[in-house]
């Protein structure tokens, strides 16, 4: 059953790198977070419920629903429907994914297991998401499709937090999850900035600085 | 050391040193088929010059006039350490041939700077010739002077022609005629005789020496004349004292002995001065290369 | 030592709570006197805070080596406010909103002092939470805390380079993040071979149990924390957004950032680095600290080289010393002390050559090292103050900075490291020698005719930058027995030897 | 010691207080000037108490908390030697300078000059008393920061800011040669005072020539040997007379006191290390006398000769090797004896051709020798002091520069006479480098000295010159006093040598020392009484003329001018073309850049002829290199294009290959 869920959240990234429309994309990632969210339920928490719940919650609120929307009413503000033509075509971009998977599935068989009930899955998952996260940043050409990679990336990390159900404490969770929160807000008011300065927010024209 | 008796002989050479020039004077006559002048002109010419008046240059300064002074001082003081052949000089010690050669370097400074301070451009000119060949001359000194060191370990020249003996001339002749041979040049060179220049012209431009005291007159060219005979004694006292292998403890015989060579060499400069035309400017420096080439070999030949 | 159980919360709160204060204050000049006071608070505190106890669980210490990084922060905040509060009153003067950026004769306005001011002591807290924190998890919160603080700084003047900047910023500092909180989870699951579970990533307890970790996974963590602190730290080749940032940011943050922000990010590879230690990987980790070192200072040496931008060329010759710091940890031995000697060295050198750069730039309006001529004539005590901190910067004795390079070139030769030796002495050499053609060109010479003649520099110019100048040269003539106690007991947390 | 320090501190204190009061210039010329003399005078008896205390030398050694560092200074009679002249230029200089700088031009920034005056004076002092590694670099690289700003006083010149340039950068790159030396003798020692770098006492260290090497290259830059020399041509011009002088006189001399220093480190030398050092030395010397000769520009000729005279101090030094390497006590004293002799004797003579050329600027405004002309007449101090200054430099008797040239070409001479026949080969080339040096020398200052203050005035600069005040004459004279006075009493110059070289001869009986003193002094001793003899002659002879000129004619005309109708003061012969004949056969190795336009058609309107001779060294090497260099860095410009998603490739990349190369 877990597995299953990992087996979506690779699809999920390949969906991400075949689609070019940003609604689509953000709607991808929201489904990746709810996703995430899920996980935890697998996760061995002797009498940690409360913990598990919240900490469930709140990433389900914040992955699934918030950074969604809020992304969502960037998208409208900055008038940016559609990512056209990225650097890497999307056909391509789907090849690269499998390369990136590969990689993936060849540094987990590196790292050897321990004990215990960790899915093994998870680490090669993880790898995969942050290595589409960075090929996504690096190949499109819009700010906002920008903060979407970079989400995926944060979630490749996440996803093998909860997966491990590593035991970080409460606070360091919150810390993080207000981190990406906070990050991505920033994010789009650069963004919002870009796009009432620029009137464009194509990054790939923000090249001023040289030498 | 010194050697008080030698003090005559320095005396003597101040006092014979002119009849040199007369000698040569004579011998290119003789070749040219004519009687040429008395043997004590020179003295004439000295005794008449330290008579007359003297005539200086407004540009000038007091530099052209202490100019001669301290040439014929130089040249004078340089007598002191050279030995009469194997009699030994009145002062002797380690290096004193470094002093000779820079004594005879300041009186050759201020006569340059005396013509420059002509400001005419044919003195000028050979001020110009003098320092580049006296930057030639001096390393071939040098560079015979080394070939004499090593032959005869000895670092004096009275100890040096001391060294020369017959032995010598038999285990490492030919390194010897070879510095004989270079000192000749050198005092061609140095006294501006034939074939480096020509001190009877009387075009400016082709003279070296002469032309850089055109402007002296009287005493001072008296002076200057004086030594440019001490300086011609002396380098041929030099090659006189390699040459002469020959030692008696008599200072007569010596004395007579080492006389005679330097009237031969006075010889051997009026022949080559009547068989040889002067050679162009540029040509000089080529030959004093030579001779630095050849003294090269001979401190090759005594390293080994 | 008069610390006590409060100095470690008070240092974490008096600047969060002020700069929650900071934004809401209107006026200027309350304001400005809640910055300054909150910065000598948190002055004072940190010269007392050395061995504080431990507050909040042992979640909070101050280490040796968290002591040194908080010194230097703490005390460049300080005066970087000094400098910064002269420099605001100067731009609010002059009435008019609008300013005019020279280099491209576009209008721009400033952004709101407030949020400025309250993002100054954001950015302080951070720091001192990166500094005093024991725990990797909230270390990697307190990092990425700083970039956010950061990135309204370097956006103060509203224009399009800055804006730019600021995106690049924001974007490739966040991805480093994202990497290094990725390492941090890697470094828990490698803690599970201990016994059978995840420890707490509390710093002592890791360095007391890391012997047994599994060792692929943790070089793997390390990986993940080196490049992805790294990044903010600006090690070559990850170092991109470095020149952007500095260039465009008002002068005292730039300070702020080269002199402070660099060192906590290096603070956190240290942390990593000690555990590898503590595991028997140390190895490991210092190859990879040489090879980033060395290539960051090539690097820094090829952009230095005819660099148009002073402040650029600053902003490289930071990437040159991350490089240094990094080579020195990484050749280990005596070169640990003389790179965290460098640590200091370095923060106040570069802090005073920003400053004197702010005062060029708000007098020639330019930032161009092929416009600007003789500025010995047109202000005097700020080029002397340039050229100093040129000769403070490039390691010229009596400044500090010779002492901490001459000690880590020492430690390379000790340990027969000959070719990085000479590859250190040479980058060194050439990075001096371009430098020196920029710094030269521009005090020397004559004034064009437009340009402003004998201007008035103010103490606010003035003083702070010289005060730094004066410390780093004391720095090479005197070392505080305080400060070289931290240095060596640091050096020891680092594996150094004395 | 503590004289020495109450100087150091007198220096020190007056510089700062010269800074301070800057906005009153004349108090800060005055203080910064006094001070300097005041603390000089002290310095200077405290250095001769010094080379002559009972105890050799006194130690001051407190710890000092910088890494590596101990506050050790001693001043044993090697450091005292070389304080003597550092004291003397000194004191003299600023004497000088108080009044050569006293322009409205200069008012700004007299008060930063004094400051940095006396700094470069304190730290010149710690240079040679300093006795830690840590403490020597300091007042090594102070003292270059120092002379760094004198020499870019005047900053607004192009040809200044491009001589500072060169300073600063030649310069760093040698103290970074230095770092080396020091930190791997250091680590040889396993402590950074000196008093433990005497590595592997008797027999021969394995790394030895490395270190000796090291040395040669550190030192040498700053002492001016070929190919390092490039800066001194282009600093000493560029800086203020006084500081020319000091610089040129003093502190190239750290230099030579750093080899002397080391070598006392390095163990037993080999014949090897002599050659290096003559063959530098030839090299140096006959290179540095011919560019001079191709100079125009008085203070680059003087520059070069700088060059030239340390290549006769290596010349000594080496002899003195070829002693130590074979042990022959006679060579090493002949040797180290006309090295140090030498350097103290160049520190005279050069210092006042410094200042007499700073007079000629002064009076005439232009250092171009072809401008100048019969100077003898308006300013006939300067003329004359320059003359003794020439005389002194070319090495010719009765005066000092002869005294150590003889003892080297004695020293050289012995060499040859007591080796064997490979080892000679080092005092051979010495002998030859040394007399081709001496002619090209009295060709050189025949020539500057000639054109510059005989014949006729060459332009309006020469024709309206005039005399300096005696505030500047007055230093000028003392030190060519000095070059008479070590002239004449060469046998007793050798008791201010004896304690330095008694230090550098340590494996010679101090009773053979003695004997070998005596030895050397003998022949001295005869050369001033033949200097003696030539001055009496000079007078007898002036005596004589005057009375057989007695109630004759003594007419005064015009130059004897073949006949010309009217000849011109154009008409002279200039620098260049008394130049030209030796120019054109060392072509080869002096580059000569001639820029000539013939008169042409009947009546030819115009002609000129310049010629320039740029540095050989310079041209053909070191700028290439720097260009190479910069076209090599400028390759990897790309790397920074502003594309925000190429930074990214970069961090993505890095991440593979580290994870693919280290988790493998």
């Amino acid at each position: 059953m877990i597995d299953l869920i990992f087996v979506l959240l690779i699809l999920t990234g390949f969906v991400f790198l075949g689609s070019g429309r940003l609604q689509f994309s953000i709607r991808t990632l929201a489904v990746q977070g709810i996703l995430l969210g899920l996980i935890p339920l697998w996760g061995s928490w002797e009498g940690l419920w409360v913990r598990m719940l919240s900490i469930t919650t709140l990433s389900l609120l914040i992955k699934g629903f918030v950074l969604p929307y809020y992304l969502t009413r960037a998208m409208h503000k900055s008038k940016v429907m559609h990512e056209d033509h990225p650097f890497v075509g999307f056909t391509t971009s789907m090849v690269v994914g499998i390369v990136c998977l590969g990689v993936s599935f060849w540094l987990a068989s590196r790292l050897p297991t321990l004990g215990g009930t960790q899915p093994q899955m998870a680490v090669a998952v993880s790898f995969f998401n942050v290595f589409v996260g960075l090929f996504v940043i690096m190949s499109r050409r819009k700010a906002l499709t920008q903060v979407l990679g970079y989400l995926l990336l944060e979630n490749g990390a996440y996803i093998f937090g909860v997966a491990f159900a590593i035991e970080v404490p409460l606070l360091v969770e919150l810390g993080v999850l207000l981190d990406v929160f906070v990050a991505v807000f920033v994010m789009g008011i650069v963004i919002f900035h870009i796009s009432k300065s620029f009137d464009h927010i194509d990054t790939d024209q923000l090249s001023s600085l040289v030498g | 050391m010194i050697n008080d008796s030698s003090i005559i002989l320095f005396f003597l050479s101040l006092l014979c040193a002119p009849i040199l020039l007369s000698v040569i004077n004579r011998t290119k006559a003789i070749f040219a088929g004519r009687t040429g002048q008395p043997i004590l002109q020179v003295y004439f010419d000295l005794i008449k010059l330290m008579r007359k008046g003297t005539v200086y240059s407004q540009t000038t300064t007091w530099i052209f006039r202490i100019a001669p002074l301290i040439s014929l001082a130089g040249v004078m003081t340089t007598l002191l350490l050279i030995p009469w052949g194997k009699i030994p000089a009145p002062f002797t010690f380690t290096g004193d041939f470094i002093l000779v050669f820079y004594l005879l370097g300041i009186g050759r400074f201020f006569t340059v700077i005396a013509a420059l301070d002509t400001g005419s451009s044919f003195e000028g000119m050979g001020a110009s010739r003098e320092v580049l060949f006296s930057a030639f001359t001096e390393p071939i000194l040098f560079a015979t002077l080394i070939t004499l060191v090593r032959l005869t370990d000895e670092a004096s020249l009275t100890n040096l022609f001391h060294g020369i003996t017959p032995f010598l001339w038999t285990t490492s002749g030919a390194a010897l005629i070879l510095v004989a041979v270079i000192i000749f040049v050198i005092l061609l060179t140095e006294n501006s005789r034939i074939p480096v220049d020509d001190p009877n012209t009387h075009l400016e431009l082709t003279m070296i020496h002469e032309v850089m005291v055109l402007d002296y007159s009287g005493p001072d060219f008296a002076f200057i004349l004086y030594g440019a005979s001490l300086k011609l004694w002396l380098f041929s006292a030099l090659l006189a004292g390699i040459i002469v292998p020959i030692h008696t403890d008599n200072v007569l015989v010596d004395g007579s002995i080492f006389l005679l060579c330097m009237l031969a060499i006075a010889v051997a400069v009026g022949v080559v001065e009547s068989l040889m035309a002067r050679l162009r400017l540029v040509l000089v420096p080529r030959m004093l290369v030579g001779a630095g080439a050849i003294a090269a070999v001979c401190i090759y030949l005594t390293l080994k | 030592m008069l610390a006590n159980d409060f100095t470690i919360p008070l240092l974490l709160l008096i600047p969060l709570i002020s700069g929650v204060l900071a934004l809401m204050i209107r006026a200027d000049i309350p304001r400005r006197i809640l910055l300054l006071s909150a910065a000598s608070i948190h002055f004072l505190l940190t010269l007392t805070s050395h061995n504080a106890p431990p507050a909040f669980g042992g979640w909070v210490v101050v280490d040796a080596l968290g002591c040194i990084f908080l010194l230097i922060s703490s005390t460049l905040f300080l005066v970087a406010c000094i400098f910064g509060i002269g420099y605001l009153a100067r731009e609010k003067k002059d009435e008019q909103r609008v300013h005019v950026d020279f280099e491209s004769n576009s209008l721009f306005e400033n952004g709101p002092e407030s949020l400025l001011t309250g993002c100054l002591l954001f950015f302080l807290t951070a720091m001192t939470l990166v500094c005093v924190s024991n725990h990797l998890g909230m270390i990697w919160v307190a990092i990425e805390a700083t970039t956010l603080a950061t990135a309204p700084l370097i956006y103060f003047h509203r224009h399009r380079k800055s804006l730019e900047a600021t995106w690049k910023y924001l974007l490739i500092c966040s991805i480093g993040i994202a990497l290094a909180l990725f390492g941090n989870f890697l470094l828990t699951v490698s803690t599970t071979t201990v016994h059978n579970q995840e420890l707490p990533l509390l710093l002592d307890q890791l360095i007391k149990s890391a012997p047994f970790f599994q060792p692929m996974w943790l070089k793997a963590a390390f990986i993940f924390l080196l490049v992805g602190y790294g990044t903010k730290m600006g090690l070559a080749p990850l170092h991109t957004w470095l020149p952007d940032a500095h260039s465009e940011a008002p002068s005292f943050v730039s300070a702020l950032l080269s002199g402070a922000l660099l060192n906590c990010a290096f603070l956190g590879i240290l942390r990593a680095q000690q555990i590898l230690i503590a595991a028997g990987l140390a190895d490991f980790g210092r190859e990879l600290l040489i090879g980033f070192g060395l290539l960051s200072m090539g690097l820094a040496a090829t952009f230095i080289l005819k660099q148009m931008d002073f402040k650029r060329m600053l902003a490289y010759s930071s990437v040159e010393h991350m490089g240094i710091l990094a080579l020195g940890v990484g050749l280990g031995g005596s070169a640990v002390f003389g790179s965290l000697f460098h640590a200091v060295n370095h923060s106040f050198a570069k802090g005073m050559l920003f400053m004197a750069a702010g005062n060029i730039l708000t007098v020639m309006h330019s930032k161009s090292t092929i416009k600007i001529r003789g500025l010995l004539h047109i202000m005097p005590v700020t080029s002397v103050l340039w050229l100093a901190g040129f000769f403070a910067i490039t390691g010229s004795p009596p400044f500090g900075s010779f002492l901490s390079e001459f000690t880590i070139l020492k430690a390379a030769l000790e340990q027969g490291h000959i070719i990085i030796a000479i590859f250190y002495a040479l980058v060194l050499s050439v990075i001096f020698i371009v430098m020196a053609m920029i710094v030269l060109r521009m005090s020397f010479g004559l004034p064009r005719n437009t340009d402003p003649i004998d201007v008035h520099e103010s103490w606010s110019m003035i003083a702070p930058p010289l005060f730094l100048g004066l410390v780093t040269l004391m720095l090479g003539v005197y070392m505080p027995p305080i400060l070289e106690r931290l240095l060596h007991e640091a050096a020891l947390q680092l594996g150094g030897t004395l | 010691m503590n004289m020495l320090l109450v100087a150091l501190a007198i220096l020190g204190i007056g510089g700062l207080a010269a800074l301070l009061i800057h906005r009153n210039p004349k108090f800060a010329n005055g203080i910064g000037s006094g001070s300097a003399v005041f603390g000089s005078l002290l310095g200077l008896m405290a250095a001769i108490l010094l080379l002559f205390s009972s105890p050799p030398s006194e130690t001051i050694r407190l710890p000092w908390s910088v890494p590596y560092g101990t506050f050790y200074i001693e001043a044993d009679a090697l450091s005292a030697f070389f304080l003597i002249p550092i004291f003397l230029l000194t004191g003299l200089a600023a004497l000088y300078g108080a009044r050569y700088l006293w322009e409205p031009k200069n008012e700004k920034r007299i008060g930063s000059h004094w400051a940095f005056y006396n700094t470069l004076a304190v730290s010149m002092v710690m240079v040679v008393i300093a006795r830690n590694a840590i403490l020597f670099l300091i007042s090594w690289e102070v003292m270059a920061l120092a002379s760094f700003f004198l020499v870019t006083m005047e900053d607004e010149r192009e040809s200044v800011q491009r001589a500072g340039w060169i300073y600063l950068v030649s310069t760093h790159l040698g103290t970074m040669v230095l770092f080396f030396f020091f930190i791997l003798i250091g680590n040889q020692a396993s402590s950074l005072d000196f008093d433990r770098f005497v590595i592997a006492g008797s027999q021969i260290h394995p790394q030895a020539s490395l270190f000796f090497v090291l040395a040669l290259i550190g030192f040498g830059s700053k002492a001016g040997i070929l190919p390092l020399h490039i800066w001194l041509p282009e600093a000493h011009p560029a800086a203020p007379s006084h500081v020319s002088a000091l610089m040129s006189g003093v502190m190239i001399k750290t230099g030579i006191y750093g080899i002397i220093r080391a070598l006392t480190w390095l163990g037993p030398p080999t014949t090897g290390w002599a050659l290096t050092l003559i063959v530098i030395g030839s090299i140096s010397g006959v290179m540095g006398v011919l560019l001079a000769l191709a100079q125009h520009d008085l203070k680059r000729l003087l520059a070069y000769h700088s060059v030239e005279n340390i290549g006769i101090i290596f010349l000594g030094l080496g002899i003195g090797l070829l002693g130590q390497a074979n042990d022959l006590p006679v060579l090493i004293l002949l040797g180290y004896g006309g090295a140090l002799l030498h350097t103290l004797n160049h520190a005279i003579f050069k210092g006042l051709l410094f200042l007499g050329a700073g007079s000629v600027l002064h009076g005439t405004g232009t250092l171009d020798i072809e401008h100048t002309g019969g100077l003898m007449k308006r300013m006939p101090w300067t003329g004359a002091l320059f003359l003794v200054g020439a005389v002194a430099i070319c090495g010719l008797p009765p005066l000092n520069g002869f005294v150590s040239e003889f003892m080297i070409f004695a020293g050289a001479f012995q060499g040859i006479q007591y080796l064997n026949a490979l080892s000679t080969i080092p005092g051979i080339i010495a002998i030859v480098a040394l007399a081709m040096i001496g002619g090209l020398a009295v060709a050189c200052f025949t020539k500057a000295f000639g054109i510059i203050f005989l014949g006729k005035p060459r332009s309006s600069h020469a024709a309206e010159a005039h005399e300096s005040k005696p505030a500047m004459l007055i230093p000028m004279i003392v030190l060519a006093g000095l070059c008479v006075v070590i002239g004449l009493a060469a046998p007793y110059t050798l008791t201010l040598l004896k304690p330095a070289l008694n230090t550098l001869s340590t494996n010679v009986a101090p009773t053979d020392f003695v004997k070998l003193t005596n030895q050397i002094q003998f022949p001295l001793t005869y050369v001033v009484v033949l200097s003696a003899l030539f001055a009496v002659l000079v007078a007898l002879l002036f005596w004589l003329r005057k009375w057989s000129l007695s109630g004759k004619s003594i007419a005064t005309t015009v130059t004897w001018d073949c006949g010309y109708a009217k000849p011109t003061a154009r008409m002279q012969y200039t620098a260049s073309s008394f130049a030209q004949p030796l120019m054109k056969l060392a072509s080869g190795v002096v580059r000569l850049r001639e820029h000539l336009v013939k008169p042409e058609g009947f009546f030819p309107s115009e002609g000129s002829y310049s010629s320039k001779s740029p540095d050989v060294v310079h041209e053909g090497f070191w700028t290439p290199t720097l260009k190479a260099s910069e076209w090599f860095l400028l390759r990897f410009r790309w790397i920074q294009m502003g594309s925000i998603h190429l930074y990214i490739l970069y961090i993505a990349i890095t991440l593979f290959v580290l994870l693919i190369w280290k988790l493998q």
